[in-house]
């Protein structure tokens, strides 16, 4: 309860900025709307304007953004000519796709990867995946895609170079996604191989590992029915939090592979100065974030008996 | 030891990996495009890479789908080979003695791509409709009192005061049908991603932005020469890179970019290769140092003079463009526009420079290696540039650079395209580094007025010269209609720029756009570059 | 015939300041006829204890070694590997572990983990295990079984959880059940609960206890002999009744007036460090009838009818 | 054997130093002033080990110098986000009552901000510099240290010695900056690595996307401009490869700094527990 009253204020304030931060940019959403030869008389900018909300005092454009943010109505790009709910809409279940499925894969990966190497002990093969890790989440995940784009879809034109679908079958549409879910997997798959190496070897010394090897339990064995658990708590957390961090891992890997998520949208209507998509694209991320940490906060409990209320 | 070097090992791997496959890039890219590739009994295919984004599927505001377009909804008039209107859709224009009563004859084998025939009727709804509906055509309300249909084919205009260029105008709003657009309340919100009715040889059939692609097709009543290919898809990249890499892996067939070259610095590879033939034409626009004329000291001629005897053109030329241009000249134009007249070549001489700044008032008085003002005030310039477009950023590096050379100090402002507008509307920056585009060299009276004459506005639009002189020189041009004396005004702006300098070119580039060899028989626009109507009808694909 | 033996067992620790022998050449009998089966360990904290019953369990830490023997139906346990002792850990030799609050993993339910031990050693199925686990539980007498059953460890006092170590430990009717501290914390209603479980236990299913304490009352209930351990020795070893009547050694016989009833005395002094144990007899800086050899000269194990006293004063 | 074990952790070090020589030492090392032009497009030879750029600079040169821009903003960055976390934290953890609901409130609330999108905006809104990119990825970046640091001293606050500096009435700055400050601030620390860390690769990536300072030649910008004028087209590996490896090493060099801190400390809990 008090929760959820944290994440409504938190809601709220950030709804506000993203109301506030961009008009008090320099740079006029028209300039960009007209082109370079026109011929405009004031009238018609007025009226352009009035279409535009952007005539009114600000006070009152505020109580107007409030009152479509209620009525779920994210206004009109004049760049994109059409709703924000429906340019966003086209463009969210691509990014969901890509941010999903690499969540899934890395999280997996990740954290079993991680596991094993914080409960094997010290061996090469264990040191050389902690250093592949380590590097690959220590570069910028823009440098990752390009390595893999020039990798594997020019040098060895395994994979397509753009777009998320030629001809939309869902084989061609695998193939598209195979290179940008693969970056991102391994972008997050690196976080939580560090996280979950660290939280095993933590909890690798704990008494309950002892009691397990006293019942008569030994090697993976303790490592998949009593440390595997304890240890991945972080990383549930840690998800949720993340998903900001996410969707700007998304961006640059959908800007290398040319795909038409949210991510692209967000650089191009910041270059179009399109208000309107820019605080429609802020609020989708910011509402995800929130829900994933509602989600996670639901979530916890089923894993932690420790934080269970009640019983 | 070996240890604790091994996340140096990971990296090097790396660099191994990359240079391992390397000499692999003579074969690997032309093997196996997995991409859709046409067997001969396919219909023809013709794919063009660009990274002019379409946004949205509307052809009237999406500026590159509007490019696109104009093969499908092709404008009235347009711009010939020498730079002057010319019938496209019309077979005949006609300007009354008086300049105030133009009649505009229709072709008669013109059919929408839904079979109706286009009319005059159609002509009156275009420019009613986007008078009342589209806020750049603010003019047509201003000047035109009335739009009469005479007969199917024929439709005469009466504007309210004289006006010789109207058929410039023509040349670039797209005919729409009006039993499709009058049902559209208001085009700043429509779009339309399925099939546009057009009349032009093309149409477009669907606008796929998660495929990145704008499909067209053959317009089904088309009359005029027919078109040996089938299908048109334009193909949307966001990054140059990864475009040039598709074309060499031959994802596509052409690249094409409006008013821009493939870059430079990759033609050798596409060379080398053997699969590309490459078109080149000198660009209309260009890039140019403009200067703040409302203050000292770019208000006084002799600074201006000053700066452009310390830029280095010839350095420009060599490290921007490989070459692939020409030395620039004060008269600023480039010899690609009709009525082209030389002038003086821009040249360094520093320390002819020094002595014309020392002469503006702009010494070295506390001997710091920079300049003062006449008050010994600092003399700070502020070089404002938006980096996101090609060259900006390395030419604002160099001319930083070569005015430091002459003691000027200049920082640069870099920001992006829309706060440059506002800035630069705002007047608040000294110099500032910009290009004009093919369209914009033509638009107002010609030969780059429209981006200087102070009465005007726009995206790229300096709007600095309010010189009587230069201004009349502007009306004279919008009012001429002899020959003659059009070409000998456009001679007197060019020695104008020549002599007040409000601008200095930095750069005449050469577009070249690079095709692949199993299509020929291109056709060059010289606003359009490659893609216009001409080519389309025009090229056809090699017999495998 | 004795079920378990060790023999001349050493632990040694290499840790970064330095190595340490934490176990020193200890040699006990568990169950040696004709005496009663049961063995009680006691000494101070730090003196080894617990290391000497992880050795015997094989739990030993990965910087500890040792060396010696410990024999288990004619098998040196020292040298089985892991995946041996896993078969024999929690079925013939089991154990009940110190802090059962944090050796109960958290995040599982009390059933879940009593009935593990029926899943790894006979290969019952889930729910099975969880009835099993429930019959064991009913017989502890600790209430609402059912209830108890789908709790956690955190919802458990130490005590609870003390006992469901316990009833997980007897479960498979060990041979050898090892009781580290069992009675550690416990308030007095709790500490008989536990001692009268852990002596059902033995009594019931043939196992032999080994309980290492701190706590002597505990010892002298459930066991028929008493060791004693000072600073990785044993120094006395005895039957239990006539050790609490008569202890020989000066160590024991400070150890029994500390007790609260036998006067509360207080042993001077601290354990030693075992990086750097004394030379001679380990207790003679403490030792109230300390002489000149104590000091120089480390004593023998002198043993006179199965009463073993390291001590210079009995040679 | 622990996460990053003394031979990581002294890998970092090693790592880390060679950057931070570089980027002091950068006018004696580089071999060249960055801004000397020579032939454009060069590949690497005897006189240019990494060759020239479009414009001929040398590239070597042009690295060396660029360690300096990473190194400050990362560093700045870093600095203010921990000040700012270390003071949250304090004064949310010592005062508790209303000034911790309403400051933790707040932390929460920055927690949610999706924060490179927004630092993308700014940066694109706001006049493009490299001090502008630390501040902001800075004041967005202090959330965690904050958490951190309160919860540590809810529980130092009722240790033995500050009970008893309270009871003799010492004055809240004493004990916050005599008693509670020093024993938090190995705790920061290794926060403080993590987040040049994390300063480090957004200031790439914002450079990358073209919104980097053009006038302070990150290794960020210098990946931008070489994507720009064809170094991945053209295979030039000896432009693009160095700077994006020299981003990946100094940040793992300060991740393994941070790491094996990071264990130092909670290993040194373990023990103390």
């Amino acid at each position: 309860m008090k929760k959820s009253l944290r994440y409504l204020i938190a809601l709220f304030v950030i709804f506000t900025l993203n109301f506030f931060i961009p008009r008090a940019m320099p740079g006029d959403p028209l300039a960009n709307l007209l082109g370079e030869d026109y011929v405009i008389d004031e009238a018609s900018l007025a009226d352009l304007r009035a279409e535009l909300g952007l005539d009114r005092p600000l006070p009152v454009q505020f109580l107007r953004y409030w009152s479509e943010i209620l009525r779920l109505d994210l206004g009109y790009s004049f760049r994109f000519h059409d709703r924000v709910t429906h340019v966003i809409g086209a463009r969210l279940p691509w990014t969901l796709l890509l941010v999903g499925s690499s969540i899934l894969l890395g999280a997996c990966m990740g954290t079993l990867l991680g596991a094993f190497s914080g409960w094997s002990r010290a061996s090469l093969k264990n040191r050389t995946g902690t250093v592949l890790f380590l590097s690959v989440y220590s570069m910028p995940p823009f440098f990752l895609s390009l390595l893999l784009l020039y990798v594997f879809a020019f040098r060895l034109g395994w994979f397509p170079l753009k777009g998320v679908y030629a001809s939309g079958e869902w084989t061609d549409i695998l193939r598209h996604f195979f290179l940008p879910v693969m970056s991102l997997t391994l972008y997050l798959a690196a976080r939580y191989y560090l996280i979950m190496r660290g939280s095993v070897i933590q909890e690798r010394d704990k008494a309950y590992v002892l009691y397990a090897r006293a019942k008569g339990l030994f090697g993976r064995r303790i490592l998949f029915r009593h440390v595997f658990k304890n240890a991945s708590l972080p990383i549930v957390t840690l998800i949720a939090l993340d998903f900001g961090f996410i969707f700007s891992g998304a961006l640059f890997v959908e800007i290398v592979f040319s795909m038409n998520g949210l991510g692209t949208l967000i650089y191009d209507a910041l270059l179009a100065r399109d208000y309107p998509v820019l605080q429609g694209i802020f609020l989708i991320i910011t509402v995800m974030v929130v829900v994933a940490n509602a989600a996670a906060d639901a979530v916890y409990p089923l894993i932690d008996p420790r934080v269970r209320k009640g019983v | 030891m070996g240890r604790r070097l091994s996340g140096l090992a990971v990296n090097l791997s790396l660099l191994a990996l990359f240079l391992m496959l390397h000499p692999l890039s003579g074969s690997s890219p032309n093997s196996n495009p997995p991409d859709e590739r046409a067997s001969p009994q396919d219909p023809v295919l013709l794919r063009i890479g660009t990274t002019d984004l379409v946004q949205s599927a509307n052809i009237l505001l999406d500026a590159n789908l509007s490019l696109f377009a104009h093969v499908s909804n092709p404008t009235l008039m347009k711009m010939n080979q020498e730079i002057e209107p010319e019938g496209q859709l019309v077979e005949a224009i006609e300007a009354s003695a008086d300049l105030k009563t133009w009649t505009l004859t229709l072709k008669d084998d013109l059919f929408w791509s839904d079979g109706l025939p286009v009319t005059s009727a159609d002509v009156r709804f275009t420019l009613t409709y986007l008078r009342d509906k589209f806020p750049a055509a603010g003019w047509i309300k201003n000047t035109v009192s009335e739009i009469s249909i005479v007969d199917r084919h024929t439709v005469v205009i009466r504007i309210n005061r004289p006006y010789g260029r109207l058929d410039f105008e023509f040349t670039t709003y797209p005919l729409l049908p009006q039993h499709v657009w009058e049902t559209i309340e208001n085009p700043l919100r429509h779009t339309n991603p399925g099939r546009i009715i057009g009349c032009g040889p093309f149409i477009i059939d669907r606008t796929d932005l998660n495929r990145g692609v704008v499909a067209m097709v053959r317009n089904p009543h088309w009359k005029g020469p027919e078109s040996q290919i089938d299908v048109v898809e334009i193909h949307l990249y966001k990054n140059r890179d990864v475009l040039a890499l598709a074309l060499e892996r031959e994802d596509i067939d052409i690249f094409y970019e409006y008013a821009s070259s493939y870059p430079y610095v990759n033609l050798d590879r596409l060379r080398g290769s053997g699969r590309f033939e490459f078109l080149e034409q000198l660009n209309l626009g260009l890039y140019f140092l403009g200067f703040n004329l409302k203050k000292p000291p770019m208000s006084d001629p002799k600074f201006r003079r000053a700066v452009a005897l310390a830029l280095d053109h010839e350095e420009i030329l060599r490290l921007i463009l490989l070459d692939n241009g020409r030395k620039p000249q004060l008269g600023f134009i480039p010899p690609s526009m009709p009525a082209f007249k030389p002038t003086r070549e821009c040249a360094l001489d520093r320390k002819e420079a020094a002595r014309m700044l020392d002469e503006a008032g702009c010494r070295d008085r506390n001997r710091d290696g920079l300049r003062e003002l006449g008050g010994g005030k600092d003399l700070r310039l502020t070089l404002l540039v938006d980096p996101h477009k090609p060259f900006n950023a390395r030419l604002s590096e160099l001319v930083e650079e070569y005015l430091r050379a002459v003691g000027l100090r200049v920082s640069i402002k870099a920001v992006e395209g829309s706060s440059w507008v506002s800035l630069k509307d705002r007047y608040s920056y000294d110099l500032v580094i910009s290009r004009t585009s093919p369209w914009g060299m033509l638009m107002h009276a010609s030969w780059a007025t429209g981006y200087f004459d102070a009465r005007r506005t726009g995206e790229g639009v300096l709007h600095t010269v309010d010189d009587p002189k230069f201004l009349a020189l502007c009306d004279d041009l919008l009012a001429e209609t002899d020959p003659g004396r059009f070409r000998s005004l456009a001679h007197r702006v060019q020695d104008y720029y020549a002599e007040n300098l409000p601008a200095v070119a930095l750069l005449w580039n050469k577009i070249i756009t690079p095709y692949n060899q199993d299509f020929y028989g291109w056709e060059l626009d010289p606003l359009y570059g490659l893609f216009n109507i001409d080519t389309l009808l025009s090229v056809r694909r090699k017999q495998p | 015939m004795s079920c378990l033996k060790i023999e001349e067992l050493s632990v040694r620790y290499s840790t970064s300041s330095g190595a340490l022998t934490a176990v020193d050449r200890v040699s006990l009998d568990l169950c040696p006829p004709p005496s009663s089966q049961a063995l009680a360990l006691v000494g101070e904290t730090g003196c080894g204890k617990t290391t000497l019953a992880l050795a015997v369990l094989g739990l030993l830490p990965a910087n500890a070694e040792a060396s010696g023997r410990v024999l288990y139906e004619g098998r040196n346990l020292l040298d089985l590997s892991e995946r041996e002792w896993s078969r024999l850990r929690g079925d013939r030799i089991s154990a009940v572990l110190q802090n059962p609050s944090l050796a109960l993993n958290p995040v599982y339910t009390i059933g879940h983990q009593i009935g593990e031990v029926f899943r790894i050693h006979r290969g019952d199925r889930r729910d099975d295990a969880y009835q099993k686990a429930a019959a064991l539980l009913e017989r502890m007498k600790l209430g609402d079984v059912k209830r108890r059953l789908a709790m956690y460890p955190h919802q458990f006092s130490e005590g609870m959880n003390q006992r469901v170590l316990i009833a997980a430990a007897v479960a498979l009717k060990p041979r050898i059940l090892v009781a580290d501290e069992p009675t550690k914390g416990l308030d007095a209603d709790l500490k008989s609960a536990v001692i009268e479980e852990l002596r059902i236990a033995g009594a019931e299913s043939e196992t032999a206890l080994f309980l290492i304490t701190h706590d002597l009352d505990a010892a002298g209930i459930l066991c028929g002999r008493i060791a004693v351990m000072y600073a990785g020795e044993i120094v006395e070893q005895a039957e239990a009744r006539a050790f609490f009547a008569e202890p020989k050694h000066p160590y024991a016989q400070a150890l029994l007036d500390s007790l609260p009833e036998r006067g509360f005395l207080a042993i001077p002094g601290h354990p030693p460090a075992l990086t750097a144990p004394p030379q001679g007899c380990r207790f003679h800086p403490r030792c109230p009838r300390r002489m000149e050899a104590c000091r120089d000269i480390r004593p023998e194990t002198s043993t006179d009818a199965g009463w073993e006293v390291r001590c210079h004063l009995y040679r | 054997m622990k996460a990053a074990g003394p031979a990581f952790s002294r890998t970092g070090l090693v790592l880390f130093l060679v950057f931070f020589i570089a980027a002091l030492f950068a006018d004696i090392l580089a071999p060249f002033p960055p801004q000397e032009r020579f032939a454009p497009y060069t590949p690497p030879d005897g006189t240019h080990i990494l060759g020239t750029n479009d414009l001929g600079h040398d590239i070597l040169s042009e690295l060396i110098f660029g360690s300096r821009v990473s190194l400050l903003v990362g560093f700045g960055a870093a600095l203010i986000a921990t000040i700012l976390g270390l003071g949250i934290g304090l004064v949310s953890g010592y005062f508790k009552g209303a000034a911790d609901h309403i400051l933790m409130g707040v932390t929460d609330i920055f927690l949610l901000i999706p924060r490179i999108p927004l630092i993308i905006i700014l940066a694109a809104f706001l006049r493009p510099s490299s001090w502008l990119i630390g501040l902001v990825i800075g004041l967005l970046w202090w959330t965690s240290t904050a958490r951190i640091v309160r919860s540590r001293v809810l529980q130092v606050r009722e240790m033995d010695f500050v009970l008893s500096a309270r009871c003799l009435g010492f004055s809240h700055r004493h004990i916050v900056f005599s008693e509670i400050l020093p024993n938090i601030i190995h705790l920061v620390l290794p926060k403080f690595m993590l987040t040049i860390a994390t300063a480090m690769i957004a200031e790439a990536s914002l450079s990358f996307l073209g919104l980097g300072d053009p006038g302070m030649k990150s290794w960020g910008m210098m990946l931008n401009f070489a994507f720009q004028k064809g170094a991945l087209v053209n295979g030039l590996w000896w432009w693009l490869l160095p700077p994006g490896l020299c981003i990946t090493l100094i940040v793992v060099a300060v991740v393994l700094i941070g790491l094996s801190w990071e264990e130092r400390e909670t290993a040194g809990i373990a023990a103390g527990g």
